[in-house]
């Protein structure tokens, strides 16, 4: 039985892959469980700057989901190359997914070509859903030209393949995804989080402190399924799905919805073994399903 | 961490909305005093963290407050229930760092891991002062546990009902409580104030709205005095000198 | 303790609604609760013509949701004005909501004269969801444009208050609202359901025959809330807060967020009795938080 | 329709992933065979449809396949759980159209509203056939239940391991069947099969994925010569002639 698949070179054991922002740095869970396991690893996004983030609460509970807005907390791009990479490679074998984030042309830059340096990452994940600072404030990723500009940039200083991390907060998801693909991206990863909202109605004000955060869980999985199919029907590059993937049903749904990995997101914090847990089942659930070679039914639907 | 099941073997209410949860399971993940467990429950996407209010070989305590429909919830469960249990979460309180005399003070529901922390000292032949603030006497709560172990206990309480009236920095105030170290747990605004304008070394237990209770979600972070640190995986206690207010 | 809210003139005992297609045309519960505690009922979408709908399955479980693709499936207009709507007006005096569909502006128009014309309509609410057959086949409700020209014409041939009812498939949802408050829409529904996929991995297909369909339920309160809050602070019109609404806690929180009243949807399908029970929760909700009247916390977060 | 409170007082495996389970609770709202009961089980969002195998006064007997997430829990269910159940959903059949003499036609779990159907028939002086088709002989069910009741049963299995070798449809082409009306219930190629050989007039169950089960979401259309048709609330039960195949 095959689970190995291959995205732009980088060969993942199995497809799964925490997503960034709930498996830190990777390292947290090394004493936990053999992470060896893991097709990869998608560290918690990266800017060129440490960063606190946004105050606290930063976490409210929805129904099968919840919303976060930790706000890009890091220790910066430097931190990550000389200590977080180094430590991590000691332990795990597997890709490396090196997320970055920035509020501005530069930033993205600078950061893409520092990561792009560190031997460590197998892959480089550009997150386009920040605040454009000089752009009014929109997010890069929710204009064609923007995260074409993005891509464009992180493309020209990277010597590794550079997946481009889609907002699904758009009224055009394919338009954004083709001209990603347009300007050189080597494949996309979608969905990032919904933005959504939760009340406290008794103290009468909104349980984030930010107001509004990143809503995702197993409530998302509707949404982001229909968008990878969308986009893997309408781009030549891989995707790796994500959103509310719970189970090893569930990353065979997203792949065959379009996605060559899969990322696992929310339920690593409400279940931290449960990457482990999918990538034991999924031999299983691929037999009961006739699937010999899990790439067979990459976008089969 | 370790995640566990537990079957209840007793869930009893033990002061106004507060319930006393006996659980049977492995507890060998649980470190000491000041760590706290988090508790999946039926209907809800994140796990409830509850400080450990005892454990010993074999059982688990938890002393927690209904605030909500999760805890609600917890409060209906009966003998027999079985719960998934992350257990060991967190760096919790350094009972050695005492040389003689604690002070440990409790603010509502914070009481509860308090009293793993005084039974730890006092094995450890520390002398234990606890001062405890609440609302009310009708959400005092494990007062006779804390005096069973052979602590000292004084109470304030906000409308006099029990002990003296005011905070527990009121009791402070009065002086005449002889500690090395001290010990806190409660609502912010009263850790806030005792940190204010108590003497000497200690140590805190925040408590923060928490993702995944172990520290790969960056949910809870404080402001420290060396940078960011998650409430969940390096604290929820931290030294009083640390913290940012 | 007051629970009355008013919607451009239009009293409501309480502002729980039934949304649109969830309820039927009203008389089908009639039978199994005095549907009068109702604040409004707004019914199933009518077109000009009578429609069959998409084929079956059109229905997709999902976590804490689910997914819909009944396609608009209607008597046509003409059926609702001289057979449904009198029917229903001989058992039900709270407010009835005429829910219009189109694909063409003249579709639009045709059907909202002829709504505004019935006597028993009180509200006449607006989906702009739907694809615009002579625009390239994409929503109405995802153009500014589209939906300000939409609202123009419901106008123009409406004597009664018009509600658009917004898609939250887009980028900017404040962009749309306040497109269709320029062009006069009396108030605003949101959120319509958002667009969602499941796959059937045993048989490898999707499980509704559209492929895509409507996603509601409680999973997507939080964006419904985030988009109502949104658009409840840029525009002065009232709001009919919709997505995801399950129970009285949840009405509560959607009118602080910014709805005037407020719909319940998919909720309806699995519990048929919950708009009733909510009515009756309310009070004691109300009491706990120390409401006196209603009105008082709208917009208030 | 009535929600009702159930508990169930019986579980077992009745044939290949097959169940039968009795419940006790109300079942006023059931007015005959071919109606069905809408489950809300937790952790699902839709109720499951499942159509009633018998109904008496406070008993409720259902016979329903495992075919997925849902029908698995249900099958985990023990004596003593409770259920929330809508029940009395959908019209049903027409004993009352036959005059003296019933064909009954069940494929696979289809065959299960047939047993209170029979057994209304035989109250009411019908003679009633039974013609059941299975997979294999794993998968027949209810067949001595028919048989107690005073009905004659015909099995057809696909690989033959019991009665006839092929379809429903086969046994009917033998011929010599009196009957002056029909019942059919069972996966709709079966029921088309039948419908296009079969003479006379009769009465099939549909089905289809639900939403509500109570008439107001539409999501469960099928095409007929009066319309669109919805088969929760005017079905399940059609007359053959209406149906558009």
């Amino acid at each position: 039985m095959v689970t190995e698949v291959n995205l732009c070179g980088v060969r993942l054991a199995n497809p799964v892959v925490p997503a960034s922002g709930t498996f830190g740095f990777g390292l947290e869970m090394a004493g936990e469980y053999d992470i060896n396991v893991l097709g990869g690893i998608s560290l918690k996004g990266t800017t060129r700057e440490a960063r606190f983030g946004n105050e606290c609460p930063r976490i409210a509970e929805c129904p099968d989901g919840m919303i976060n807005s930790v706000g890009l907390q890091n220790p910066g791009i430097d931190v990550l190359t000389s200590q977080k990479l180094p430590a991590l490679r000691k332990v795990y074998s597997g890709a490396i997914i090196a997320n970055i984030s920035g509020f501005a042309p530069d930033e993205y830059r600078e950061c893409c070509a520092k990561a792009s340096a560190a031997p460590e990452v197998d892959i480089i994940e550009v997150n386009i859903s920040c605040p454009n600072v000089h752009g009014g404030g929109l997010a890069f990723g929710t204009s064609a030209k923007a995260a074409a500009e993005i891509t464009a940039i992180a493309k020209e200083v990277s010597d590794k393949p550079v997946f481009i991390k889609l907002s699904p907060n758009v009224t055009d998801i394919v338009e954004i995804a083709r001209a990603c693909e347009d300007a050189g991206a080597d494949g996309l990863t979608l969905i990032n989080t919904l933005l959504g909202m939760r009340i406290d109605i008794a103290r009468r004000r909104p349980v984030v402190a930010n107001r509004y955060g990143g809503f995702s869980g197993r409530a998302v999985f509707p949404v982001a399924l229909r968008m990878v199919n969308q986009v893997a029907h309408a781009c030549h590059i891989p995707v790796m799905g994500c959103g509310g993937v719970a189970s090893a049903e569930d990353v065979i749904e997203m792949m065959m919805a379009g996605a060559t990995a899969v990322q696992v997101g929310a339920e690593n914090l409400r279940n931290p073994y449960v990457c482990k847990q999918i990538i034991e089942d999924l031999p299983g659930v691929m037999e009961r399903l006739h699937i010999d070679d899990i790439n067979e039914i990459i976008a089969t639907v | 961490m370790k995640e566990v099941k537990f079957t209840v073997s007793s869930n009893v209410e033990i002061a106004l909305n507060t319930w006393k949860m006996v659980l049977k399971g492995d507890t060998s993940a649980i470190k000491g005093s000041g760590q706290f467990v988090e508790i999946s429950l039926p209907g809800f996407f994140l796990r409830r963290p509850i400080s450990v209010n005892d454990a010993t070989e074999g059982t688990l305590t938890l002393v927690y407050k209904v605030v909500g429909k999760g805890t609600d919830m917890m409060s209906g469960l009966s003998e027999g229930a079985t719960l998934d249990i992350l257990t060991g979460l967190g760096h919790g309180f350094h009972p050695e760092a005492c040389a003689t005399d604690a002070l440990l003070l409790g603010g509502g529901v914070g009481t509860a891991p308090l009293y793993l922390l005084a039974r730890e000292l006092i094995a450890a032949g520390k002398a234990v002062t606890v001062v405890l603030g609440f609302n009310k006497s009708e959400e005092a709560m494990l007062v006779e546990d804390f005096k069973a172990l052979g602590a000292r206990v004084e109470i304030a309480t906000m409308d006099g009902s029990l002990g003296t009236k005011g905070f527990v920095t009121d009791i402070l105030a009065k002086g005449g409580i002889q500690y090395d170290h001290f010990y806190g747990c409660g609502p912010l605004p009263m850790l806030k104030a005792v940190c204010a304008g108590i003497e000497g070394k200690g140590e805190i237990s925040l408590e923060e709205r928490m993702g995944c209770g172990c520290g790969i979600c960056y949910g809870c972070t404080c402001h420290t005095t060396e940078g960011p640190r998650r409430v969940c995986a390096d604290g929820p206690v931290f030294d009083k000198e640390v913290i940012v207010w």
